[in-house]
């Protein structure tokens, strides 16, 4: 990863140089981090901020990088270059005079974004006392020295309190790899549309038709919801291999077409309908 | 800092078998022990054990010693001078001076200040995803789990006392103040998010 | 008994920065340390490093500090003094506890079962830093240190006579088998790590 950086900033003094777009990967620990960057690179308040020109550089920056970008740090970058178009569009108003609610609500949301950067830019200042605390405390050596046997001997008999029965368990559960923690969604996530369901509509009509477009394949769908199951449908049966597309131009008519088997069952996964197949089977 | 003159001149608000009972019982701990604790051993009320202990310290910098008394997570410790920090370094078994990462300072600086909080709020003010570095942390022992939420059922962090220790706090009331780097409403701005 | 007011006068034979030094180490060393050994590491005659530990001795002794440095088995290290003795004893006594925390447990827990086993990996296993806590153990005498990683230099660690006897087992052939609490392929997995 350092190969391809232009301006490696050392670690030491990389978070105080105000100035510089540091090309180093550290930088995108945080889009805040980047946007801060960026902003400072151009010395100018956040209100002044000649916006399209970070916005130009940011996106000359994100082509200069090619097809090596992981899809979780170009996704880091999408939420920035969202950022700088709100506050944009927020700079583009008329300063003083809010007319309509709309403007009102850009303004706020720019002022939000403006609160949420100064907070974090303060953490980081803090960071920066955290750091310099930590590396002079680290010179001091408490006294952890066993105590002599004399005390030692004297300290309560231990209450041991378990038998090797629950010390065994006690071991069972620390070798039990953790799971990564994960935030339950079954409570705002219930699932009307089965992906499962929508892939045997598809199936169906493309063994019929052979080939379709994506427009007309939804067009019976009963909402939005539907048609993202439909949609992932489509996705589950490409990576079955079932199915191809082509799209002749961007946002142009997608195309599907059929390249699977005659006959017999599609698999498609089940991984979007989880909570739906644990809960009724019969749902529905 | 006349701590050690005024102690041998006997001017100390100490009785004189105080001081030598703290410096011997500190001898045998290996955690930071608090004034109360010692106070109670000792039957003597807290706040003379906390000028004993405070003059000591005073005594021992004085002096110039190598050892020096301090108040750290809640309790009272002997720890190496820091002068003397290149010597002990060769007699000190692995010490744990791995640095921290610029990312793991920004999110062990979150935690410190909004705990008990979760991994989506860390998210949210760090701009960015921090649950790996909240496992560091937590696998280096200055982070660990308070609960969960009752609403959100999230899991909570907050710092351990081995975070204090490391940063020679005597308790989470000294961190530094975020005040002067925050601008007045952010508060009431981040409860929003 | 003037050793202390001789040292602030500067009658002292040894150098200034050299007492410091001397009592830094000791406050941290485990074990009594041989003059030759502080010698070496500071780079000073053995005959100057011993006249200046005995110097900081009679120093101690005639402040009446509740600390004592003593040459012990061919090594000096810091011990309470013995009139402090009864203080230290009821502190012992009364000031700790008797029993083990969760922590405590499960540390003791994976060493039984990985014996021999370096703290990093018992740390790498529980997610959370574990030194205090086997250092705990080791004070117990559950747990004691069993030589060092041939690969790694790493102190390894293993369960003692005295946690069999306290367990009621012959011996560690003994100790229930774990495949009945774990989950399936839980072995490889933790491997990886």
């Amino acid at each position: 990863m350092g190969g391809m950086t232009e301006q490696v900033a050392d670690p030491e003094s990389g978070e105080e140089t105000p100035s510089g777009f540091r090309v180093h990967l550290d930088v995108f620990e945080g889009p805040f981090d980047l946007l801060l960057g960026l902003i400072s690179k151009h010395k100018l308040d956040i209100t002044e901020v000649s916006l399209h020109k970070v916005t130009d550089e940011f996106i000359a920056y994100i082509r200069s990088r090619g097809p090596e970008w992981d899809l979780d740090q170009t996704s880091h970058f999408l939420l920035v270059a969202a950022t700088l178009l709100d506050l944009k569009a927020a700079r583009l108003l008329p300063t003083g005079e809010v007319e309509d609610e709309e403007d009102l609500a850009l303004l706020e949301a720019r002022d939000l974004l403006f609160a949420r950067l100064l907070q974090y830019r303060a953490y980081k200042e803090v960071a920066k006392i955290f750091n310099g605390r930590l590396a002079e405390e680290a010179l001091r050596f408490p006294r952890s020295v066993p105590m002599e046997k004399r005390f030692a001997d004297l300290l309560p008999e231990l209450v041991l309190g378990i038998g090797p029965e629950q010390l065994a368990k006690i071991a069972a559960r620390a070798f039990t790899p953790k799971a990564p923690p994960t935030v339950s969604v079954s409570h705002i996530y219930q699932p009307l549309a089965s992906v499962r369901e929508q892939a045997a509509i598809l199936v169906e009509r493309l063994r019929r038709a052979g080939r379709a477009t994506f427009r007309a394949l939804t067009a019976d769908c009963a909402g939005t919801f539907e048609i993202v199951a439909r949609f992932l449908a489509v996705l589950e049966l490409f990576r079955e291999a079932a199915v191809s597309f082509d799209q002749v131009e961007p946002l142009g008519e997608l195309y599907v077409t059929w390249t699977g088997a005659a006959d017999g069952d599609v698999l498609v996964g089940d991984d979007y309908d989880t909570s739906r197949s644990d809960g009724d089977p019969d749902a529905g | 800092m006349e701590g050690s003159d005024a102690a041998e001149a006997g001017i100390s608000q100490t009785p004189p078998d105080l001081k030598p009972a703290l410096e011997a019982i500190l001898m045998v701990v290996d955690e930071p022990v608090a004034e109360v604790t010692l106070a109670q051993v000792l039957e003597r009320p807290t706040g003379e054990v906390g000028v004993a202990l405070r003059e000591l310290s005073a005594e021992y910098t004085a002096a110039g010693r190598g050892f020096d008394l301090r108040e750290v997570a809640g309790g009272w410790r002997f720890y190496t001078r820091a002068e003397c920090a290149p010597l002990v370094e060769r007699f000190v078994r692995d010490g744990q001076t791995a640095r921290l990462t610029q990312a793991a300072l920004e999110t062990l600086a979150v935690v410190a200040y909004r705990q008990p909080v979760s991994r989506a709020r860390v998210a949210a003010i760090r701009g960015v995803n921090s649950d790996g570095v909240i496992r560091t942390l937590t696998a280096r022992g200055l982070v660990e789990e308070a609960g969960t939420d009752p609403e959100s059922q999230a899991v909570l962090y907050r710092t351990t006392s081995y975070f204090l220790e490391r940063l020679g706090l005597r308790s989470l009331d000294e961190l530094p103040e975020l005040a002067p780097f925050l601008p007045d409403d952010v508060e009431i701005l981040e409860e929003k998010q």
